[in-house]
């Protein structure tokens, strides 16, 4: 039975033919030790609850070779019924683990990082590509910084790992914003490798640096925001304002606290069983990948602007099985990525 | 000093109870019978001498005896009680202390340090350092060998022989940790000494013997006949006999030492057989300066022998290896054979027909873990090559014939070069220089440190063979004796310069006086 | 004072020079300041690493046993994930927990006769394994007011952790110059064999030492924390090469014997002068790493140069 | 000149010419270690799931040895020399870069363009380190950032596709149907550079230098061409390997090699080579990477939870060590 297109790697079954107990559900993240991504595997093991399996996890510390290596060797096993929910090191990670997937016969869904002229529509075992819109956050919380220092005064950014796309989208978002919002300066822009501890230290040295100019810091991830918020609570600031991306309990506790401004969510528990949701229910056969519309195939998700008033709405994001339901699976869509 | 002195001094090597006795002592090495049975007494207040070709297993047994070696069979006994040596502070325990053929102290630690190694006692307290006493403690050491060196200089700020003195105040510290005289044990301590130095040790080892047991060996057997009371003779791994000092002679010791009626070979009387056919200059030097030396001349003509000689820090080795392209210059000029010699770096001088042995066998002369062919065959690509590979059986057959011709004892060409005794080893180093055929100009410096008696004449063979058949050789000699019988013209060096050129024919030998008026 | 030690002093003022010239926010009290606390935990790192390097081992353990260590601090101490506030209690716990990792190291040396290289490199990834378990998927942020006030308060200008630093290079260079153990891992490079030869059993030296480093990097990964107000796994992120580096900038050689805590301590002001000051000035930081690598190179070669032999051994 | 002739000086015959220097069968045994350690990994791992000693799965796993094969095979030369080159991994990574700008104007001969052009830049690194005398840890320490510098502004810090994908098509080859071409080109690097160390005077320089500089210095050898060799080796092998991850990712990245240190320098050392030179060999390297890169995808597909697959894999590679080094060859352990 070949049903891919390649040269064939493993026997996968006709689409849809699988027993629900035979899926082999994987999820696939950089590393356990960041709560955003540990969230993610949760979300993945409570999804494989639901339908009465376990979910492989799989973590590769941000190597991008060893995420190939893994999923390589995963392919040379059992793909037959295999669903991965994965999240690519970066963009150039993608196509080979497409096309891994496409000629092994497995199902794959991946998250975050995707080139863009890579067409989730000419494969029929990737079955859908899902981020978040990465210039509408970093515009967002562009927005809300502008308007927290009062609309005018020097800002600096903290660039996420630069060779990125989620790193190069914010900081395009942050672009419109400063365009949107003239008298505001950005006064430098460093990068903290999306890292608390870099950012802790590119943070002080941008406030020796500018001294009082720096009214607000825009961080492309939560993570640096918090680093830059220990910065400033050493250097005895604080009027500065930070925004970050992720919404990571620290950010939300820090937005209640009041001490940071704003944070976009994304929801890493749903993501993490979104993906092997929709995997699981081609592969049984409830969802033909034909019958996915064209814009379920690469799609925004739902995200939220998360400021001290609608924080607590956040505070323990809970999923429910209706999310991962088949009939409900593209719920959250912002529509299909441009 | 913490001893006393029950006994008056002077020699009395027969009477005076034994302090150490090793019997039949053995020791196997992979292929090799280091120790086969060995006896020997050393008595109190007494110097014994332990004489013996390259490898007859003097080093082995020594080691034995400061718990560095563990033999397969044979007892040691201790003033009359037996005892298992473990570890050096074991040996030390039993008052036994050895100071090494290589030097063997912590180069970048101060003096004090080294001298209270491992037995620091007062100098700790509970991990910490006290300075003052360390000091202290350094200072009373060397203060019993009349030193006068700064306890708190770093060891390797000091010279050579003064690092020397460093060692025995070392060793003399097993002193303190025993109430009966010591037993030192001095192996070759004088084959990197100049003969001024020599003649301190000498004194040294002389009032050593108030106190203490001294077992000493070297390979210049006239030295160990003027400083010894009796001396043990070890031939392949056993006791042959012993001789009382005052009344044997070189040659007798020689005889028992190889088991035969040796040839009396040595440098004097072979000049005579030199070829004289007409000389041409072959190698030639003009205004030669670099770090250590200034303004060097030097001519040496085909089938000459040139011997430098001066004292520790004339610069003489470092004008050896400038001509190897191992020193860097800042002007000069040396043409061999008419053709103008480059000195950038190594590979040019060999390729011209240069070879150079250094001093420093262990570190710079071998390369330990590698097999004696492979040392032997490293210049020369032509002696293991034909075009760009490497043809194992032309090799193998060549380095044979070496091994062979030089009576190298080794047990294979392939065993590793640093498993073989020091006069094997450097022979394996010459030989590299003659695999090829081509050698025109040969640079030896001390080619004949730590060698015996035996392998010491075929060296000098060798060097007369080679110069009879056109190369030209300078020689940084291991003693003036040697510079002179070997030289066909010494010059001096002093203070970096060649301050004087002596004609040395055979037949019409300067004396080793005549020389060291020039050399101060 | 030798022309080698000398060196790297004048290459710091050199490049301090410079920055200051080009740079007016460079030469600000402040910033010097901030460069300073910047130096802090590298210096307590580079205190470790460099009786490692004395003695001519190599130690890549900093980011595994940092992460450890401040993981472990922070779930001891006052935090979100438990009841725990054990204080001053749980931050020598996790410098004692690191310890015995950098005494795991030691041990795989001496015992198992592994390479230091691999060795640490083991250790250092066991450490975040054991990191990832305490971890658990909830970060832990510290509450104690003392451990946040070490990054936070400041004494004669600059911050606590800052102070702690100069602490510990005193500690080791008291270590480094008056204790058995300093004095021996200075000998074992310059010539292991010959303390062997004197009967000084080498082993536990070299285990003491790993250990040593070992309690210096747990420090470190306590001082990460009360930065940043949280354990991370990835507190000792780049600190290996970045300690080495600052080591052997300071004139520490790699085959060991030469150098020393002051020595070290002179690299990390140079190697932390050189961070901040190419952010000062403005260079690109795609092109940061690059300069340094560049200045890294240049200022060991400007300090051989001098001391060139001809047939020197280099590695 | 000609050879001078040299009576036999008779007395002694040399040795007695039975003793010959066999190996004993336990320094056999430790020649074999690596490819002890690697049966045994592949038997643990089976044990933990028999599924993983499938054709496909070992397949795959020595598909993705190729390029650490690759590097480490390299690595081992200037290892053996005495040195260390920790840019490897940045120039590969510099590599890949160089290979998707330089795919569309060169075409086929980008392959070559690249093993030369890295060959070069290590040949440079050898030059600064013999010529400047500065130690290759600190060269190849500072090369490392400096190549990464480079590849992050002149791909403007982002992936760079190839879409041309018939440059690197045979790499995605399989011989016979199942070994793959990558790994068959690792297997080829390693027997070229294997036979050209045992067939020609290289090897026995590049070990003399290794275990004493100045002993082969002094003994005439070459020792500075052969560092500078070693290190455009090195820097050729980086560049292949660049060429290997291109055909598996179908693009250049300026990080994408970055992680591969790590795990190339642990392959030589587990493969028995003595880090501080001398003693090894690149067979041994290859066993050594294919240890490493079992334990780094074997481990997690097994099912070994990611802190504990740390855990683990901190003490097997440890363990490996401590199996595969030969003692008696290194004499002390730094
Ligand atoms: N560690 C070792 N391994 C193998 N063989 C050894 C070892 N040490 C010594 N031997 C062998 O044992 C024999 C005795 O060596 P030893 O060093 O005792 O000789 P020696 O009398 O001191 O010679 P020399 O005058 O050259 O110093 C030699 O054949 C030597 O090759
Ligand atoms: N590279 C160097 N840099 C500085 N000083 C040096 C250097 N090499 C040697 N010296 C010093 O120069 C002097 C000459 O040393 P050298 O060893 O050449 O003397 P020598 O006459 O050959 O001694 P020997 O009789 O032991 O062979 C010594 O004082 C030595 O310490
Ligand atoms: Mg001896
Ligand atoms: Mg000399």
């Amino acid at each position: 039975t070949e049903t891919a297109a390649g040269s064939g790697g493993g026997g996968s079954a006709e689409a849809g033919a699988c027993d629900p107990a035979d899926v082999t559900l994987v999820g696939q993240v950089r590393n356990e030790s960041n709560p955003y991504e540990a969230s993610w595997l949760d979300g993945g093991d409570a999804f494989a609850e639901q339908v009465g399996l376990t979910q492989e996890r799989l973590t590769y510390d941000g190597d991008s070779t060893r995420q190939q290596e893994q999923i390589s060797q995963l392919l040379a096993g059992d793909t037959e019924c295999l669903v991965m929910n994965i999240l690519p090191n970066g963009d150039s990670d993608t196509p080979p683990i497409v096309e891994g997937a496409q000629d092994a016969g497995a199902y794959l869904v991946t998250q975050w990082n995707k080139p863009a002229d890579l067409n989730v529509a000419d494969y029929d075992h990737w079955l859908s590509h899902i981020t978040y819109d990465g210039v509408e956050s970093g515009k967002q919380i562009g927005d809300a910084l502008a308007e927290a220092i009062g609309g005018s005064g020097g800002i600096v950014a903290l660039q996420g790992i630069l060779d990125t796309g989620a790193a190069k989208d914010r900081f395009a978002g942050l672009e419109e914003s400063l365009a949107a919002n003239p008298d505001v300066e950005l006064l430098d822009d460093q990068t903290a490798n999306f890292s608390r501890a870099e950012a802790l230290e590119v943070t002080k040295t941008l406030l020796t640096k500018h001294g009082d100019d720096v009214k607000g810091i825009w961080a492309a991830n939560d993570d640096m925001a918090l680093g830059a918020l220990e910065a400033l609570q050493q250097a005895g600031r604080d009027d500065v304002a930070v925004v970050g991306i992720d919404a990571v309990p620290d950010a939300l506790t820090a937005i209640e606290d009041g001490t940071m401004t704003a944070t976009v969510s994304s929801d890493g528990p749903w993501q993490g069983g979104i993906g092997l949701a929709i995997g699981y229910c081609v592969a049984t056969g409830e969802l033909a990948v034909e019958d996915i519309a064209g814009e379920d195939r690469a799609w925004f998700a739902e995200q939220f602007l998360i400021q001290q008033d609608n924080v607590a709405d956040f505070v323990s994001p809970v999923t429910s099985e209706d999310d991962f339901a088949c009939g409900n699976l593209f719920s959250r869509s912002q529509g299909a990525i441009s | 000093m913490t001893t006393d002195l029950q006994t008056e001094p002077g020699p009395r090597a027969p009477g005076s109870p034994p302090a150490l006795e090793v019997r039949g002592l053995v020791k196997h090495y992979p292929g090799v019978k280091a120790l086969d049975g060995v006896d020997l007494v050393v008595r109190q207040h007494e110097v014994l001498g332990l004489a013996g070709e390259n490898g007859a297993g003097k080093s082995t047994l020594l080691k034995a005896l400061v718990g560095l070696v563990r033999p397969d069979a044979g007892e040691i006994w201790v003033r009359g009680e037996r005892v298992r040596l473990r570890s050096v502070v074991d040996a030390a325990d039993h008052g036994l202390g050895m100071v090494f053929q290589e030097q063997s102290l912590v180069p970048n630690l101060t003096a004090a340090e080294n001298i209270v190694l491992g037995s620091e006692g007062p100098g700790v307290r509970r991990g910490i350092y006290r300075w003052g006493t360390m000091r202290r403690l350094a200072q009373e050491q060397l203060d019993k060998i009349g030193s006068h060196i700064d306890p708190l200089a770093r060891t390797d700020s000091l010279s050579f022989a003064d690092r020397q003195m460093v060692e025995i105040a070392k060793v003399l510290r097993i002193e303190e940790r025993t109430a009966h005289p010591p037993v030192i044990i001095l192996d070759e301590p004088t084959s990197v000494l100049e003969s001024k130095e020599i003649d301190t040790l000498f004194t040294q080892v002389r009032r050593l013997r108030e106190f203490a047991s001294v077992v000493f060996v070297s390979h210049r057997l006239d030295e160990v006949l003027d400083v010894c009371d009796r001396v043990a003779v070890l031939r392949g791994g056993k006791s042959v006999g012993e001789v009382l000092a005052a009344d044997a002679a070189p040659a007798e010791l020689h005889r028992m030492m190889i088991g035969a009626t040796g040839s009396e070979d040595h440098y004097h009387d072979g000049a005579a057989e030199r070829s004289g056919e007409p000389r041409r200059p072959r190698l030639v030097v003009r205004g030669l300066t670099g770090k250590t030396f200034r303004d060097v001349d030097l001519d040496v003509h085909a089938g000459e022998i040139v011997g430098i000689v001066g004292v520790h820090g004339s610069g003489r080795e470092d004008v050896c290896r400038a001509l190897f392209g191992a020193e860097a210059t800042v002007a000069g000029e040396v043409v061999l054979d008419g053709r103008k010699l480059d000195l950038s770096g190594t590979r040019a001088a060999c390729a011209a027909g240069v070879g150079y042995v250094p001093a420093e066998r262990k570190t710079e002369g071998m390369v330990g873990p590698m097999s004696v062919a492979d040392n032997m065959t490293l210049t020369k690509q032509h002696a293991r090559c034909s075009g760009p590979l490497v043809r194992p059986g032309k090799q193998a057959t060549l380095v044979d014939t070496w091994i062979e011709r030089l009576s190298i004892r080794t047990p294979h060409r392939g065993t590793a070069i640093q498993r073989l005794s020091g006069g094997n080893q450097q022979k394996v180093v010459l030989a590299r220089w003659l695999v090829a055929g081509d050698v025109r100009l040969l640079l030896l410096d001390h080619p004949t440190r730590g060698l015996d008696v035996g392998a010491r004449s075929e060296v000098y063979r060798l060097m007369r063979e080679l110069a009879n058949s056109g190369v030209a050789t300078v020689l940084l000699a291991d003693s003036l004796e040697e510079a002179i019988g070997m030289s066909d013209r010494i010059v001096v060096m002093s203070d970096g310069r060649a301050t004087k050129e002596v004609a040395a024919p055979a037949g019409a030998k300067p004396t080793p006086l005549d020389l060291v008026k020039e050399m101060v | 004072m030798s022309l080698r030690d000398a060196g790297p002093p004048i290459a710091l003022v050199v490049v301090f020079g410079i920055f200051a010239v080009l740079s007016p926010d460079f030469r600000t009290i402040s910033n010097v300041q901030n460069v300073l606390d910047a130096a802090a935990v590298l210096a307590v790192v580079t205190c470790g690493i460099s009786f490692v390097l004395m003695t001519g081992s190599i130690d890549l353990s900093a980011p595994g046993i940092m992460g450890a260590s401040a993981i472990t601090v922070a779930l001891l101490v006052a935090n979100n994930r438990n009841d725990n506030d054990l204080g001053l209690i749980g931050v020598a716990v996790a410098v004692l927990l690191a310890a015995a990792l950098g005494c795991l190291s030691g041990l795989a040396l001496v015992v198992l006769k592994v390479p230091s290289f691999m060795a640490t490199l083991g250790v250092s990834a066991v450490g975040l394994g054991v990191a990832t378990l305490l971890f658990a998927g909830v970060q832990p942020n510290i509450t104690d007011p003392m451990l946040e006030g070490w990054a936070v308060e400041r004494f004669l200008g600059l911050a606590r952790l800052t102070w702690i630093a100069v602490a510990c290079v005193l500690l080791g260079w008291l270590v480094q110059r008056y204790s058995r153990l300093g004095r021996y891992a200075f000998a074992i490079g310059g010539a292991e064999e010959v303390l062997a030869l004197s009967g000084v059993r080498v082993a536990p030296y070299k285990v003491a030492v790993f250990t040593m480093a070992g309690a210096f990097y747990g420090l470190a990964g306590v001082l990460v924390t009360s930065q940043l107000g949280a354990g991370l796994v990835q507190a000792g992120r780049g600190y290996d090469f970045s300690a080495i580096t600052a080591a052997v900038v300071g004139g520490t050689l790699l085959t060991g014997g030469r150098g020393g805590i002051l020595h070290s301590a002179v690299g990390v002001l140079l190697v932390t002068v050189l961070t901040n000051g190419l952010v000062q000035v403005g260079v690109s930081p795609y092109w940061q790493g690059g300069v340094q690598g560049l200045i890294v190179v240049a200022a060991v070669a400007a300090a051989v140069i001098p001391q060139r032999r001809r047939n020197q051994v280099t590695k | 000149m000609s050879t001078p002739v040299l009576a036999k000086p008779a007395p002694e015959p040399a040795a007695d010419p039975t003793v010959k220097a066999r190996p004993t069968t336990g320094q056999r045994l430790t020649s074999f270690m690596p490819v002890i350690a690697l049966v045994v990994l592949l038997a643990a791992l089976t044990v933990a799931d028999p599924g993983f000693l499938s054709l496909n799965s070992l397949t795959a796993a020595v598909r993705t040895s190729a390029p650490l094969v690759v590097l480490a095979a390299g690595a081992t030369l200037v290892v053996l020399c005495g040195g260390i080159d920790l840019s490897i991994a940045a120039l590969c990574s510099l590599a890949t870069v160089f290979f998707a700008l330089w795919l569309p104007d060169l075409g086929g001969l980008t392959t070559l363009a690249i093993i030369a052009a890295t060959g070069a830049i290590g040949a440079l690194q050898g030059v600064a380190h013999v010529l400047l005398r500065i130690p290759s840890f600190i060269v190849t320490l500072g090369g490392m950032s400096i190549f990464t510098a480079i590849a992050l502004v002149i791909s403007d810090a982002g992936p760079i596709r190839v879409a041309d994908r018939d440059a690197t098509h045979w790499l995605t080859l399989y011989v016979a149907g199942v070994v793959p071409m990558s790994f068959v080109v690792a297997l080829v690097v390693v027997l070229v550079v294997s036979l050209a160390l045992a067939l020609t005077p290289l090897g026995s320089w590049v070990r003399a230098t290794g275990y004493s500089e100045s002993a082969a210095r002094l003994g005439g050898a070459p020792v500075d061409l052969v560092k500078v060799a070693a290190f455009t080796l090195s820097g050729a092998c980086a560049g292949l390997a660049a060429v290997m991850l291109v055909s598996r990712n179908f693009s250049g990245s300026p990080t994408m090699a970055d992680n591969l240190l790590l795990p190339a320098v642990a392959a030589i050392v587990v493969g028995g080579t003595a880090i501080t030179g001398g003693h090894g060999s690149l067979w041994r390297s290859l066993a050594g990477a294919l240890v490493v890169t079992l334990l780094r995808v074997g481990l997690p597909i097994v099912g070994v939870p990611s802190a504990y697959e740390q855990i683990l894999y901190g003490a097997i590679i440890v363990a490996a060590v401590a199996l595969t080094l030969d003692r008696s060859k290194v004499l002390i352990i730094k």
